[in-house]
């Protein structure tokens, strides 16, 4: 029997974006308020989708499918696990704040949240696709629009030392990112000849129990191609451009939502692939490693403001490899819970980024100072923020990283040792950031600022809310994905116990 | 002195084509393009009928092919020749060397 | 006499004319170099017993098309024709010529079953019984495609083109 | 010794088409109608008519939609089988003239501005149709032949109909010397293939079972026959304009009319793979590597070329035609895979290629008519000047890049998904990423549409049918790449039907 | 294997109570920190309440405790496990309990934290009257408080982590109270960031600990810290891991607690209010490593290379801040310098095993050390927050209340009897001697240095506030006001009274309640003994430091010029820098640190972006600029390019098929 859930979570932001394609473009506030409403349906939609799940814990009670394309037998096949549904929690989040945030923009609004939402779709179809060319289909569909949202509403940056237009970063994200499915087809193409079972689904590759000379050689081209959508090093670069040259709620979509798509590729692929993950995640684990050590380095060179919190991405998705490396059940969930975790945190980042920026005109930090004398809710949402990605107990942040160093230390302590050092360079950076630019005494230029408005400050406490609320009570989450990610290794271990 | 044999004909009309495709290749003038390019067909023809001749006696449909290329090559002569007038009537020459507007 | 003889004679006819339409200067020498070659082809046929295709030979290509290009080079001022400067690409015409030349040659030579001797024509009865039961099709087609060509010449003719 | 007037009827489609392009010619010469738009809807009712007709035609269980089991597969043979009937080709008369209708809506304030030959340019487009259906039917050498002239000699005067009169000239004399070179070289291939096949004794010499009974006698194919095959190929490639004899299409794209321009574009390219999937399906009977290798190379250099020149160019006509120039390259790899799959893939490929070939040339149309410019960069900021042109050229051009929600993905996705079953996949690499490259010179047109601001803020309109033609197309580029199921009992019965005979 | 102990489970039940300290701090925090943008006043009520409860908590606890006569003397139970709430999480094998160790150690610093808690609050109310955003001061003060009071609690070495970590962000949110003051700002990310980097010794430490065992389960691994100190009993770790886990803890002790290298943090801290100097940097948070040290202690007793690093250490840290607090000319940093210096002194003492002492003196200083700051705090106030002691001078005729309390405490600093410093350090050298004086052992003359030394600047400090001349002239000087005074007096009677009733009246009851800690083996002093000669030693050292004092600063025995001479120039040179300590740090981060990063981006710019993702896209521009000339637009080019592609490719073809071209 078919659940009809996940399709509709699909089909809210489709009826939305069709409202909208029908409204005329003069009246911007029909259309903020239908986007503002659709989100918010799809928003409690996800939520309902993890609570019922953290419930009953039964990954099949939301399976839909249907044949799509006969000569294929690809088939529409729906259905979330733990993990897939904390994803699509975080997905629900991010596109309910970001829409508020982006309800701002002025120019062509009706066309960005047309984008905008083509945008969510593609995540979300990611997230609940239990197959592999919808997997795809949708990872496609999500980088697709990037490109005219980031060229169109994006910002450039000039700095005196470098200048990358807006242009540039669009273009770089999409070339990159096409770039990188490119080892994806090949990947998901010679999978399927080769498993062999006249399907895509991913029971039925698992099932294909592919050979393991195959696996070695196929696995790298996933691991490699969703790398490059999570950060991976050194295709990185694409990332910190793009986060800067995007809007605000393109930032807060891109950062939390579109980098995990690449770690959560990974995740779905080691489950058809144990062998190769085997033979591979080494080399996941120390490009993890120096994501994190490197991201943060040269997150504390940076200038700019947003640069720093895109490379302090850069370095947090290095512990969601690291945890996804390690291949024991208390890493990969912790890597999970990193996923949301960070997702939450960087969203929260880019909303305030663009509070601020959207007052001072300037993300230079060397120009911003004291600013949380005019701006203190958006300073103290700011410094939960950072303190989250520093790691901070009693933070969401905390959990994941200490299960990604507990589940790395136990396959290889030098790394985890590494990644601990990293968290204290980003404690360096955050820190030196939030003195720099919220403390000391503040300047006449801004010490008058109006502090953070209604449509701002709504999803920044949203946000900020789920950050707290997985620092306090983190059993909600992490029963939700133990399971699942339980289950995951366990069949992963199998392989080798059978042979 | 040995008899007429395929051979001889196919030679021929290898020759005869190669030497067409020479003019089509060196000449500048379009008429004389269209008149290179009758060449080859007559080296297509010289083959066909040779082929017919010596092989295909049952059917000769070499012969078919010949009357179809003719007439065919008589049309493109005709169209041809109207487009190269068309072209000589606004520029005065048929040089196709001054004919690289469009390029790159 | 043997019709080797006569090939030969006849082919180095054509070969030398046809030469000579490809490099001859003036464009009605040219014209005449390629009725010569074309007869030289009817004499092919001749020899190879197909008096039909002779005639047709001359009577469409020697008779229509020569007539139709003289027509048209008559139509224009000859002299805007003749004075082409030597074309300065010979060489590679050359070489592609040549190449090709060689190709297929080559592809003559390594395939066997070409010394076949023995020729036999065929009547003109038969081919027209062929050409207007079994070719029927393709050959109302041709009657479209040369309508077309006509209306195509026509149109093309008088066009003056930028409205 | 059968009579031309029986089983007349089959080919009844191709007669109205004939009758109807001369019709409309006659129409258009004899009588001087001032209004621009009885001759095209005329020929449109014709077209429409024959289309309907194809589509309800039923002979012996052949028809478009027929089922995808082959054991009940006919198809049926008429004039002393130089003429085939069975669903592919029905499929290919049915999308011939569809593209037919388009081109010929798309035209009508184009041909009111610019030309002054309606009912020739329309007549002329209905008998290129006729030449086409004929190529797709046709079951013999000679008789595609004579199809194949018949487009080309319509395309020829079609081309030399242009505006301009430098460039105008200038394509058609290329495009009329260049068409008769090569089909100077085909003629002399076929009588390479005739003589070939005629030596080992085969009767109907110039059929295209006869080339795969050949095919199948030979492990390695004589040099000979070699010698003529590629030169059938050159013409085939010439038609589809694959590398190395693509070189003609970016200049008569550039001088040719813009109407005709697209119909070259999405049109005659279809009636090529027409085509060469006929001949090839005989070709590769028997295992002939060495055959895919040369394939391959061609689909290699197609879309390399094809894709690397696109990036410099500076003028929207010669982009498009390179880009289409690689996706001939993605249908050669197709083609080099040859299996049923693969077919039902190119002819997938092929109609969405040629969906979205329209909407681009139908965007341009619209914009060249109020404009009159033909670089890229004037193209900047359409969206702020009319924002339903540049949304449409954009969908059009992703699904040309492949990406997802539009045909151009699932097609692409089926053609290499083929490629790589035959262990292929090294090619299929180089394809993916000259799909990459593609997609740079796609962004560079839709940042100039969208980023850039207009050099003059001149409202540009849309008509009516403008409209009319550009969203069916689009909920075709968009519907197919949706749920392209709907349309795959007709693309299997015919990749099956032309394949597996 | 080994089990998890039974007397760990059945504790009795009303030991519960003790969470509600924590608990209350953290309501009054969050609800200070809602209120915190309000303009209401007397929000401080919140907190005070709070803090008499927990008081009152603190001493049901105390009751229960010693009422427990059945873990006296048990040396194989550890104290008193107490799981009471669900598991805050369980992944894979890791399970981890809001859990609580209530031993002598807790329930030690359970007094501490609390009775100083509340005085500091007290004192607080008048100090920061007139900050408009004293509301969110407290808000924080709870906040660290209960952070502590989790850290004091916590059975469990990740629960421990997660509180060290808190209280380092009460303490940083502390430092940086007046965020308006670039130096307040600096400060505090000094102290966090120094800390932290312990803290990654002390991760990592945990993760050995946690990690390098299976137990009987086929759990990996646990952070219980009594299975922890079982397994370590029964010899389940191989010598290296224990060797790393401690030291690499001891790192993470070390940063909290102030040790060398690592102290540079705390002086700056003091640009914080003086009330939290006094709890944070003298009672409180900087006792938290040596709190975390003696936790472990079985651990270091079974891995001495750890022992002795801790010994090394920790006397290191005692001269070389003592010396510095000799020099000093601010109030507060002297003071700051001193709770270094006595620090080291603990963690000394512990790694000479006698850390009943250890905690003892922890205790003794850390109401000694309260007293003073808040003397201090007085002092300021009153001056108008001067800091430097050459301005101050003759005090004692403004403010006598505060002259008494302060040299009092000073005076139990020195270890005067039978002021408690005085206990706690004879305690210390007893360890160190273990009974019998040898004028060899390097430990015991140091120590006795470190006494020599802590009572000369004593001195220094009490005779330039309150004794020597005044140089400038005060305007309208005053005492405190009464609030501030009481917990100073408060303080005054513990820092008198506490040595004389926990070493003399009551030892067998409170001693045992330190000796409840040790399971040690080692035959350390865990009663205060009375032993002549040390104790003539110790006071004698102590005295001559203040008669040295006396003369050096009163009555200018000596005239300055010496020390502006030859070697003592040079070594007063030295320590006024700190011994180029922060500058080394400054270095380091300026030439290191920047130039790594700066090197870092350069290279993500100029390699991973410029030559590795650029670059292809720039070649293939340049190969379509050449490859479209190949489009010549001539006829016969055209024509050229059919012909020779034909033929080679044919020529190709066949010798594929044939395998030769002729």
């Amino acid at each position: 029997m078919d659940s009809w859930i996940l399709p509709l979570i699909l089909i809210v932001p489709v009826i939305t974006l069709l409202a909208i394609l029908f409204i005329p473009k003069n009246n911007d506030e029909t259309i903020k308020n239908i986007t503002i409403f659709g989100s918010a349906i799809s928003g409690i939609l996800s939520l309902y989708v993890f609570m019922a799940f953290a419930q009953t814990r039964d990954p099949n009670q939301f399976d839909f499918s249907m044949v799509w394309l006969r000569n294929l037998s690809i088939r529409l096949d729906f259905g979330v696990d733990g993990i897939s549904a904390l994803m699509v929690l975080l997905v629900g989040i991010v596109y309910l704040t970001g829409t508020l945030i982006s309800c701002k923009i002025t120019e062509r609004i009706k066309e960005f949240f047309i984008l905008y939402i083509l945008l969510i779709i593609g995540v979300y179809g990611v997230f609940i696709s239990q197959d592999l060319f919808f997997f795809f289909f949708f990872y496609e569909l999500a980088v697709v629009p990037m490109y005219l949202l980031i060229a169109v509403w994006g910002h450039s940056s000039e700095f005196e030392t470098f200048n990358r237009t807006k242009e540039y970063g669009a273009l770089k994200l999409m070339l990159v990112l096409v770039a990188s499915s490119v080892l994806i087809w090949i990947g998901i193409l010679s999978t399927f000849v080769v498993a062999n079972q006249n399907s895509f689904l991913f029971k039925d590759l698992i099932d294909a129990n592919i050979g393991n000379d195959f696996q070695i050689f196929i696995f790298p081209f996933f691991l490699i191609g969703f790398g490059v959508l999570a950060g991976l090093w050194p295709f990185h670069t694409w990332s910190p451009d793009g986060h800067v040259a995007a809007p605000t709620s393109v930032s807060m979509v891109h950062a939390g939502i579109l980098m995990k798509l690449g770690a959560y590729g990974i995740l779905r692929s080691i489950e058809f692939l144990p062998a190769g993950a085997q033979e591979w995640m080494w080399l996941l684990l120390i490009l993890g490693t120096i994501n994190v050590v490197y991201g943060a380095l040269s997150a504390m060179a940076q200038k700019d403001l947003k640069y720093v919190i895109g490379y302090s991405s850069v370095s947090h998705m290095g512990y969601v490899l690291m945890g996804l490396a390690t291949l024991n059940v208390i890493g990969v969930a912790g890597s999970v819970l990193q996923m949301f975790s960070h997702g939450i945190m960087t969203a929260l980042f880019f909303a305030l980024v663009g509070v601020i920026y959207e007052r001072t005109h300037s993300r230079d930090i060397e120009t911003l100072d004291g600013l949380i004398k005019p701006m203190g809710i958006a300073g103290t949402l700011f410094v939960i923020a950072g303190l989250t990605s520093l790691g901070l107990p009693g933070l969401s942040g905390f959990v994941a990283e200490l299960f990604i160093f507990i589940g790395v230390f136990q396959t290889n302590p030098l790394m985890a040792i590494l990644g601990v050092i990293g968290a204290a360079i980003t404690a360096v950076y955050i820190l030196r950031l939030i003195a720099r630019i919220f403390f000391g005494t503040v300047s006449e230029k801004w010490a008058n600022l109006p502090d953070i408005s209604k449509f701002e400050l709504i999803p920044s406490v949203i946000l900020a809310f789920f950050i707290v609320f997985m620092g306090v009570l983190p059993i909600y989450f992490i029963d939700a994905v133990n399971e699942s990610v339980k289950e995951l290794i366990n069949a992963y271990l199998s392989n080798f116990v059978a042979g | 002195m040995g008899e007429l044999s395929l051979i001889h004909i196919q030679i021929a009309s290898i020759v005869l084509f190669s030497i067409g495709i020479y003019g089509v290749l060196s000449r500048r003038n379009a008429v004389l393009i269209l008149l290179a390019i009758e060449l080859m067909l007559n080296a297509v023809n010289l083959n066909l009928i040779g082929v017919s001749a010596f092989l295909d006696q049952s059917r000769f449909l070499g012969h078919i092919l010949i009357i179809f290329i003719i007439t065919i090559a008589a049309a493109e002569v005709a169209l041809a020749l109207a487009i190269v007038l068309k072209l000589y009537k606004e520029k005065r020459n048929t040089d196709v060397d001054k004919l690289d507007v469009l390029k790159w | 006499m043997n019709s080797l003889v006569v090939f030969y004679i006849l082919s180095s006819i054509i070969t030398v004319s046809a030469i000579g339409v490809v490099t001859s200067r003036h464009v009605v020498h040219a014209t005449f170099y390629l009725l010569i070659t074309l007869f030289g082809v009817a004499g092919v046929y001749v020899i190879l017993l197909s008096q039909f295709l002779a005639i047709v030979q001359i009577l469409l290509y020697g008779g229509a098309i020569i007539i139709v290009i003289l027509f048209a080079l008559m139509l224009t001022n000859i002299s805007d024709f003749n004075f082409q400067v030597e074309n300065k690409h010979w060489k590679y015409s050359l070489v592609g010529s040549i190449l090709f030349f060689i190709t297929g040659t080559i592809a003559f030579f390594t395939t066997g079953g070409n010394t076949v001797t023995g020729t036999l024509g065929t009547s003109m009865k038969n081919i027209g019984i062929e050409l207007f039961s079994y070719w029927g099709i393709p050959f109302e087609i041709v009657s479209v495609i040369l309508l077309v060509a006509l209306i195509g010449a026509v149109v093309v003719s008088n066009t003056e083109s930028n409205k | 010794m059968e009579n031309i007037t029986n089983n007349l009827t089959y080919l009844i489609p191709e007669i109205i088409i004939i009758a109807l392009g001369f019709i409309i010619i006659g129409i258009g010469i004899f009588t001087r109608i001032r209004n621009k738009f009885i001759l095209p809807f005329a020929s449109i009712t014709g077209l429409i008519f024959t289309a309907i007709y194809i589509t309800f035609l039923d002979i012996g269980n052949i028809h478009i939609l027929s089922t995808t089991d082959h054991n009940q597969m006919k198809d049926l043979l008429i004039y002393g089988g130089l003429l085939k009937l069975d669903s592919f080709s029905l499929l290919f008369k049915f999308i011939f003239i569809i593209l037919g209708i388009f081109v010929i809506l798309m035209s009508i304030d184009y041909v009111d501005k610019h030309v002054n030959h309606e009912g020739e340019f329309y007549g002329l487009i209905i008998l290129s149709i006729a030449g086409m259906m004929i190529m797709s039917a046709a079951n013999e050498l000679l008789t595609a032949y004579i199809g194949l002239e018949l487009l080309s000699f319509s395309l020829y005067i079609l081309v030399s109909l242009g505006n301009d009169p430098e460039k105008t000239n200038e394509s058609s004399i290329k495009y009329i010397l260049l068409g008769g070179f090569t089909s100077a070289l085909v003629l002399y291939g076929i009588s390479q293939i005739y003589t070939e096949l005629v030596k080992n004794d085969i009767v109907n010499p110039t059929f295209f079972s006869s080339i795969g009974i050949y095919a199948t006698q030979y492990e390695a194919f004589p040099p000979l026959f070699v010698f003529g095959l590629f030169l059938l190929i050159t013409g085939l490639g010439f038609k589809i304009a694959a590398a190395p004899f693509h070189t003609w299409a970016p200049d008569i794209y550039e001088g040719a009319p813009l109407p005709i321009a697209g119909y070259l574009a999405t049109a005659s390219k279809l009636a090529g793979i027409a085509l060469i999937l006929r001949i090839f399906s005989e070709i590769f009977e028997g295992s002939h590597s060495s055959l895919v290798i040369i394939v391959a190379i061609l689909a290699i250099l197609t879309m390399s070329i094809g894709n690397i020149t696109a990036i410099a160019q500076t003028k929207y006509r010669r982009l498009i035609a390179y880009s289409g120039i690689s996706h001939m390259g993605y249908i050669l790899v197709g083609l080099a895979t040859n299996t049923v799959d693969s077919y039902t893939a190119i002819i997938l490929h092929s109609i969405g290629y040629a969906f979205s070939g329209l909407v681009i040339f139908g965007v341009l149309i619209c914009f060249y008519n109020q404009t009159n410019k033909e670089n890229i960069n004037d193209l900047s900021g359409l969206y702020k000047t009319n924002s339903f042109l540049a949304v449409s050229i954009t969908i059009a051009l992703l699904s040309t890049a492949g990406l997802p929600f539009f045909v151009g993905f699932i097609s692409k996705f089926y053609l290499f998904l083929a490629a790589v079953e035959q262990d292929l996949l090294w090619l299929v690499i180089i394809a993916l990423i000259n799909s990459l490259i593609s997609l740079y010179y796609y962004l560079m047109v839709i940042k100039e549409m969208y980023v850039n601001e207009p050099d003059d803020v001149l409202a540009i309109s849309t008509n009516n049918i403008e409209k009319l033609v550009l969203i069916t197309s689009l909920i075709g580029v968009i519907g197919l790449g949706i749920y392209p199921d709907i349309i795959m009992d007709a693309i299997n019965s015919a990749s099956i039907s032309v394949f597996i005979r | 294997m080994y089990e998890l102990n039974e007397a760990a489970l059945q504790a009795p039940t009303n030991l519960g109570i003790v969470w509600w300290a924590p608990i209350l701090y953290i309501v009054s925090f969050v609800v200070l920190g809602l209120l915190s943008r309000t303009k209401i006043k007397y929000t401080y009520f919140v907190p005070i309440i709070v803090s008499f409860i927990s008081i009152g908590i603190f001493i049901t606890v105390f009751s229960t405790y010693v009422s427990h006569s059945w873990e006296r003397y048990s040396c194989d139970t550890i104290g008193v496990c107490w799981n009471g709430i669900d598991p805050w999480f369980v992944i894979g094998d890791i399970q981890m309990h809001f859990g609580a160790i209530i031993d002598g150690l807790t329930v030690t610093m359970l007094g501490l934290i609390t009775i100083v808690g509340s005085l500091v609050i007290i004192y607080s109310v008048s100090y920061m009257h007139d900050d408009p955003r004293k509301t969110w001061y407290f808000s924080c003060i709870s906040f660290f408080i209960a952070a502590m009071l989790f850290l004091v609690l916590a059975n469990n070495l990740l629960l421990i982590y997660v509180a060290w970590e808190l209280v380092g962000l009460g303490s940083y949110l502390l430092i940086g109270f007046w965020y308006g003051k670039q130096t307040a700002v600096d400060a505090a990310k000094k102290a966090f960031i120094t800390t932290r980097i312990g803290d990654v010794g002390l991760m990592v430490g945990i993760l050995i600990l946690g990690t390098s065992f299976t137990t009987s389960s086929g759990a990996i691994g646990t952070f219980h810290i009594p299975d922890i100190i079982l397994a370590a009993q029964q010899g389940m770790y191989s010598t290296s891991e224990l060797n790393w886990g401690c030291l690499l803890i001891f790192l993470g002790a070390m940063g909290k607690s102030a040790q060398f290298p690592l102290h540079i943090w705390l002086p700056d801290a003091m640009e914080g209010p003086t009330p939290v100097s006094a709890l944070i940097h003298a009672a409180t948070m900087v006792t938290a490593g040596i709190y975390l040290t003696a936790r472990l202690f079985p651990l270091y007793e079974i891995s001495t290379i750890a022992l002795t690093v801790v010994t090394v250490i920790g006397l290191i840290t005692a001269i070389i801040a003592a010396s510095m607090a000799l020099v000093m000319n601010d109030l507060k940093k002297i003071l700051a310098y001193s709770t270094v210096s006595h620090l080291g002194l603990m963690i000394f003492g512990i790694g000479t095993g006698g850390y009943a002492a250890a905690m003892l003196h922890l205790v003794a200083h850390g109401f000694s050390k309260a007293l003073l700051f808040l003397s201090a705090g007085n002092i300021m106030h009153s001056l108008h927050e001067e800091t430097d002691i050459r301005k101050m001078g003759n005090l004692r005729h403004y403010m006598p209340i505060t002259t008494i309390c302060f040299l009092i405490g000073a005076l139990s600093l020195s270890g005067i009897p039978p002021l408690s410093g005085y206990f706690s350090k004879d305690m210390l050298l007893h360890g160190v001697t273990h009974g019998k004086i040898d004028f060899t052992n390097i430990y015991f003359l140091l120590s006795l240095g470190f006494i020599f030394l802590s009572s000369l600047y004593m001195t220094r400090v009490f005779i330039l506030v309150f004794w020597s001349k005044s140089t400038t002239e005060y305007k309208d000087i005053h005492e405190a006001p009464k609030t501030m005074n009481i917990p100073i007096i408060i303080l005054t009677f513990f820092s008198i009274v506490f040595g004389i009733i926990t070493c003399l009246i009551y030892q067998d009851t409170l001693l045992d309640i330190m000796h409840l800690v040790t399971w040690g083996f080692l035959d350390t002093p865990l009663h205060f003994e009375f032993d002549l000669i040390l104790t003539i030693l110790s006071v004698g050292f102590a005295l001559s430091g203040i008669i040295a004092g006396y003369f050096l600063y009163q009555e200018n025995y000596v005239n300055k010029s010496v020390f502006n001479s030859g070697l003592f120039k040079s070594l007063n040179s030295l320590i006024s820098q700190k011994y180029y300590l922060d500058d080394a740090y400054n270095w380091i981060v300026s030439n290191v640190v920047n130039k790594v990063t700066a090197i870092v981006s350069y290279i993500d710019r100029a390699f991973v972006n410029d030559i590795g993702i650029n670059s292809p896209g720039e070649a293939i521009r340049a190969t379509s600029n050449k490859l479209r000339y190949i489009q010549t637009g001539k006829v016969y080019n055209y024509a050229l390019f059919i012909v020779l592609s034909i033929s080679v490719i044919v020529l190709i073809w066949i010798f594929l098929e044939t395998g030769k071209i002729l």
